[in-house]
């Protein structure tokens, strides 16, 4: 492992003015994330947790500049992101690369499969040619479970769990180096969900690539995360490695969230049953 | 010996009567209309439902437990979905048989229900007060003054902070919890015999989720009332239920009590769906997920409705369909192999 | 709510702004002398000296237009070609007419387009439902003229039941029951955007219908037509109005036809004359005035908006 | 989905929208095969022949100047395609560019949408007929007049849907992967946009039929000789006590045609994204 964390956020914040439809009231700031500092080191998973509204998903969107930050540094191999330019940042894209939620929403739906996944393969001019790019398609279709033959196909034609599929072999066909998945699981049903999961987990062992799992869910945070960060309100209230935090919590809120889930009685046959 | 068998064989009768079913579902198909033909999506569902019992309803997406629910609230009516067969007996009287007239007197009374969305599921241009008190006036022949004193004790009662400033609020005044809250006072306005919760906290945080799931069988406790809770979250069933019906495709696959379920699991599907879930108390490294995907409803199938997906499947899953079948007393199972696997 | 409503007539002000750039550049876009226009063909060189040294026109352009506005922020329009007396004048001889026939417009659209509407959309997808939404589809695709001409034909040249053209003010001999003047130009007048109405009605509803709410209220055993009305209707009034301001630039549209065909001495067909006539001051100073009336009445339906949706804050 | 599909999807069950559908047709092969269908020239004056019932040879029968109005209904029809078509052109493609510019880069977009919205203010027939008075009466600056007056509206319900779709998740997704502004716009943005158009076009093309007539029946629109309905409704309308057909025939033409198209851009709507359907401004 490398000395230097991939990623180090220092005090990041992001505040949004909202406007009010007349335009002379004074507009309001919410502080959505509200000084935070984290780090990820190379292969890495660093899971984000917390409720809706608390900001987990501003920071995601703030570290891949589809949100413009206000106050903070973000330094992604030691060079700060945040303040450069959308040009500037283009050839960075490749590495920091990011899973959505919606399986439905995320993909356009006039384009064909082979078509979304072209796309960034020649933006980032890693393939030369078309051909080459189909081959490089076929394989990446291929690691994330999916048939080469869907290739022409409108993702209409897809459930949920493959959509989400055709979503992270988009992320993993540009080989990125950081992989931010915002909810990447929670629209998916118990049993699609535990699929993706799998294959998520997998991808990025088998990589090496850092992640920022942000999740609302503790059961699939446990599961796929090194180290946690619990966020509450903008800011984070407590970062530890996973054992720690789920099995000796200090944060009152963390303990709180801990405290409501439902348990789920464990049965040995349930586990047992497939093997 | 003769003696103490005649009295037990007694007693049981005498409890068989006192815990006669508030509500029996007998073979219940219901089939969605597509283009020209009837599509089913609940298939030959029965069900019954003791008073002051607490029955979970359990599957993912599209099993056909939402539609379920709504068919026993009667609303379903006016869309593309229909009823081909089977009753419904609510308090001895077939729901199905009745005229919408007499139907629309149970619903909001006897039999009230709250749904997913928080959020919308509130009339966005009336304060929570008048909604809370169209319902009771619908039903009781009260005073408007009557009826917004019952909506205070009501919102006090689902724990809304200062109920008198609340009463006058508009649903988007509300945060999402507090929405849930009032939507359960609505429910429980006219002390329903059966309240209907179609994943009513699957939109709510997991703190917020707590505290209203705390709240309805609080309430439970006070009323008395049965409850029908859908959910596709096996936690949120384990915590609540003290029966379970597990759906997939349209059937009930398993159906049992809620200790007896977690203890012997006798469908490969509730075991994949228990094994799917990653434990917040243990660490897993990997998830035995059940392969494949959920059969869209248009997708014709022979024989048992898990066969393609399940890890046991033997050539007469794919031929016949298996019937629910008592494993054990209280343990139904929909699995040609329950007892051998 | 006064403040909001404050702010907001301040607001109209640089939508006026523009409009009234616009209004004064389209003089200054015809091809000729500007003075010539305005005083029309019969003018001799001297009337158009005089008058182009009485406005300016010697002056840079935008000197002319601070100059125009100031007079028209004092109420001087400048004066008819045509009339030879102020513009404004000319506006409030027209302005009754206009005003009665919008009036009872009004009235029909909503006598019409609001039941209708309802009827359609509770039944929909049934006989009722194809007959009005059709019916309606049907009246909006009618020429305006195409319907008076024949409205004229059949119930004043027929029937002999209403006069077919022409409206004495109230004030004359007849007083109120001069109104039957302005029957069939205001039903011509109704008919299309009574249609449209029906429309939005019938769209808004099966909208909302599909709401999570309502099925709220049918779960509490309310009456199919209660939650119909309470709770259906209620909440399509809030697209509907949010729709009617715009409706009014339509219905000035057709006022100027109707009021065309049935010789209506009001501001549509004054508007249509003097464009005939290249009557320019009195087109300005009606497009002006059409453009205040219908910010004014986009900023009422605000208001109202404002009062049909609480979760629109005035603030 | 393949175009036969498509069709077949939007008419399934919809015999009205059908029907006009057929109509259009109808109208489409009057107007490119006008010279073989009509039997006389439309623009022949035959003063003994004046005020014709309809019969035979003249089946609409003839106006004041005994031409044939059979004929120039049949020739009326070419114009009615060349108003539709030229103004949709106009007003899509002005309307369209500004609503999809404006949006996607949007301190641009705030200062011209301030300006549609005040020439929204403008009633459509008198801006139509302002503009008229400027230029001079022909067709093409008829087209060019109403394609102007509905790219307002046009603008508007593209800024509206290009707002929506600029906050799709996978716009998002195409922003990370690196595509560019152009790429967005172009690849992203407006493929999603093209059957919303062509539903619009259908509207825009319905309207433009009455505003039309209505600028010829107000003497603002086409030149007196062409043959157009609104010509021929706007001509003989002081005939309509003598010779009712006179203005029955142009008249059941315009109606028709104009709820025909009404009836498929509506039939096409409920085909659309349902996110857009209420941008669609229509009947």
């Amino acid at each position: 492992m490398a000395d230097q964390p991939l990623l180090e956020v220092k005090n990041l914040s992001t505040h949004f003015k909202t406007k009010s439809s007349a335009s002379f009231t004074a507009r309001t700031v919410v502080k959505a994330v509200d000084d935070i500092s984290f780090h990820i080191n190379p292969g890495e998973v660093l899971s984000l947790v917390g409720e809706s509204g608390c900001g987990k998903t501003t920071v995601g969107r703030t570290l891949t500049k589809l949100t413009q930050h206000s106050i903070g540094k973000a330094l992604f191999r030691g060079q700060d992101i945040l303040p450069m330019s959308q040009a500037q940042f283009r050839p960075l894209r490749r590495e920091i690369q990011m899973i959505f939620q919606d399986p439905f929403a995320s993909l356009n739906p006039r384009l064909t499969i082979q078509q979304t996944l072209a796309e960034p393969l020649f933006i980032h001019k890693l393939v030369s040619s078309r051909d080459a790019a189909i081959q490089h398609i076929k394989e990446i279709l291929e690691k994330v479970g999916l048939d080469a033959s869907i290739m022409k196909r409108h993702p209409h034609e897809f459930s949920g769990g493959q959509r989400q599929r055709i979503g992270i072999a988009r992320v993993m066909i540009v080989q990125p180096q950081l992989v931010i998945a915002d909810e990447a699981v929670s629209a998916l049903d118990v049993s699609i969900q535990a699929q993706v999961l799998n294959l998520i987990k997998q991808l990025q062992r088998d990589n090496g690539i850092s992640m920022l799992f942000i999740s609302h869910d503790l059961g699939v945070v446990r599961h796929i995360s090194d180290r946690v960060a619990v966020m509450y309100q903008g800011k984070i209230v407590e970062t530890a490695n996973k054992h720690d935090i789920f099995d000796n919590p200090q944060h009152s809120y963390t303990k709180k969230l801990l405290a409501a889930i439902p348990k789920v009685p464990t049965y040995q046959g349930a586990l047992s049953h497939a093997t | 010996m003769q003696c103490g068998t005649a009295l037990i064989l007694g007693l049981k009768t005498i409890l068989q009567v006192c815990s006669v079913a508030l509500l029996e579902l007998d073979n219940l198909n219901i089939a969605v209309a597509s283009k020209d033909k009837l599509l089913p999506v609940v298939h030959d569902c029965s069900l019954s439902l003791a008073e002051h019992e607490t029955l979970g309803i359990v599957g993912e997406s599209g099993c056909g437990k939402s539609l379920t629910a709504l068919a026993i609230m009667g609303l379903l009516e006016g869309s593309q979905v229909k009823i081909t067969s089977g009753s419904i007996v609510f308090d001895g009287q077939n729901l199905l048989e009745m005229k919408p007239s007499r139907r629309r007197l149970i619903m909001g009374d006897r039999m009230a229900m709250i749904f997913q969305e928080p959020m919308t599921s509130l009339n966005p241009v009336y304060r929570i007060g008048d909604q809370i008190i169209e319902v009771i006036r619908q039903h009781r022949r009260i005073s408007n003054q009557g009826a917004k004193q019952r909506a205070l004790e009501l919102l006090e009662l689902v724990k809304i902070p200062q109920p008198e400033d609340r009463i006058n609020s508009f649903p988007h005044q509300l945060s999402g919890g507090q929405r849930q809250r009032v939507m359960i006072a609505i429910a429980m306005a006219c002390d329903p015999a059966l309240l209907i919760a179609d994943e009513p906290t699957t939109a709510l945080d997991v703190t917020v989720q707590k505290e209203v799931l705390d709240l309805m069988l609080d309430l439970q406790q006070r009323t008395g009332t049965s409850i029908i809770l859908i959910s596709h979250d096996l936690g949120v069933i384990a915590e609540t239920c003290n029966e379970v019906a597990v759906m997939y495709r349209g059937r009930i696959i398993e159906k049992a009590r809620t200790r007896q379920l977690f203890s012997h699991m006798a469908h490969p599907y509730t075991r994949g769906l228990l094994a799917s879930i990653p434990s917040v108390v243990t660490d897993t490294d990997w998830l035995e997920a059940i392969p494949g995907r959920v059969p869209t409803i248009d997708e014709q199938l022979s024989g048992c409705a898990f066969h393609p997906r399940c890890a046991h499947t033997k050539t007469s899953c794919s031929q016949t369909e298996p019937p629910l079948i008592e494993v054990q007393e209280h343990h139904a199972v929909r699995c040609h192999f329950a007892g051998e696997i | 709510m006064l403040g909001y409503t404050v702010k907001r007539l301040l607001t109209l002000i640089p939508t006026l702004l523009i409009a009234s750039i616009l209004i004064f550049l389209f003089i200054h876009l015809i091809p000729g002398d500007p003075a010539a226009i305005l005083l029309g063909d019969s003018a001799t060189p001297e009337d158009i000296a005089a008058l182009s040294a009485q406005m300016g026109f010697d002056k840079p352009l935008w000197q002319q237009y601070l100059l125009w506005i100031k007079n028209v922020l004092h109420g001087d329009f400048g004066n008819s070609v045509f009339f030879k007396t102020p513009v404004l004048d000319v506006i409030a001889d027209g302005a009754e007419t206009s005003i009665f026939l919008a009036l009872m417009t009004m009235f029909w659209i909503v006598l019409f387009g609001i039941p209708i509407g309802i009827l359609s959309a509770s039944f929909h997808g049934g006989w009722i439902d194809q007959i009005t939404s059709g019916g309606a589809m049907l009246f909006a695709s009618i020429p305006t003229f195409w319907l008076g001409l024949y409205l004229i034909l059949i119930f004043s040249v027929g029937l002999g039941w209403f006069p077919s053209s022409g409206f004495p003010s109230i004030s004359d001999d007849g007083g109120l029951t001069n109104l039957r003047y302005l029957i069939l130009p205001s039903l011509t007048l109704a008919a299309p955007n009574a249609a449209l109405i029906v429309r939005l009605v019938r769209a808004s509803m099966l909208d909302v219908s599909r709401e999570d709410h309502v099925r709220t209220a049918r779960s509490k055993g309310l009456h199919p037509a209660r939650v119909s009305i309470k709770h259906v209707f209620r909440n399509a009034l809030i697209a509907v109005a949010a729709a009617f301001g715009f409706t009014f630039a339509a219905l000035v549209s057709e006022a100027v036809v109707t009021e065309t065909v049935f010789s209506l001495p009001g501001i549509g067909r004054l508007v249509v004359q003097s464009i005939l006539r290249r009557d320019y001051p009195v087109i300005q100073g009606v497009i002006l005035f059409i453009v205040l009336l219908y910010l004014v009445i986009n900023l009422l339906v605000d208001l109202a908006y404002a009062r049909l949706d609480p979760r629109v804050s005035l603030q | 989905m393949t175009v036969r599909a498509t069709i077949y999807s939007i008419f399934r069950g919809r015999k009205l929208a059908t029907f006009g559908a057929l109509w259009l047709c109808v109208i489409a092969i009057a107007a490119i095969g006008a010279q073989f269908i009509a039997p006389f020239d439309p623009l022949e004056i035959d003063p003994i022949a004046r005020l014709t019932e309809p019969g035979l040879p003249y089946l609409f029968g003839t106006d004041h100047f005994g031409r044939d109005t059979f004929s120039r209904a049949v020739y009326g029809a070419r114009m009615a395609l060349i108003i539709g078509f030229g103004s949709v052109i106009v007003a899509l493609v002005c309307g369209g560019l500004i609503g999809l510019l404006s949006a996607y880069f949007s301190t641009l977009g705030h200062f011209l949408m301030r300006i549609i919205d005040v020439l929204m203010a403008f009633p459509a027939l008198l801006l139509a007929l302002v503009l008229m008075t400027l230029l001079e009466r022909s067709v093409l600056n008829t087209v060019i007049v109403i394609g102007i007056v509905y790219a307002t509206t046009t603008a508007r319900i593209f800024f509206g849907m290009t707002l929506k779709l600029k906050n799709e998740v996978f716009i998002d997704a195409a922003r990370c992967s690196g595509a560019s502004h152009s790429s967005i716009l172009f690849k992203h943005i407006l493929p999603n946009l093209w059957s919303p158009l062509l539903v619009q076009a259908s509207f825009i093309f319905a309207f433009a039929q009455l505003q039309a007539a209505a600028l010829d029946f107000l003497g603002l629109g086409l030149p007196p000789e062409v043959a157009s309905w609104g010509n021929m409704l706007a001509e003989e309308k002081i005939y309509i006590t003598r010779a009712p057909w006179l203005l029955m025939f142009p008249g059941a033409l315009i109606i028709l045609s104009v709820f025909s198209m009404n009836l498929v851009g509506d039939a096409m709507r409920d085909s659309i994204d349902p996110r857009f359907k209420n941008d669609i401004a229509g009947v």
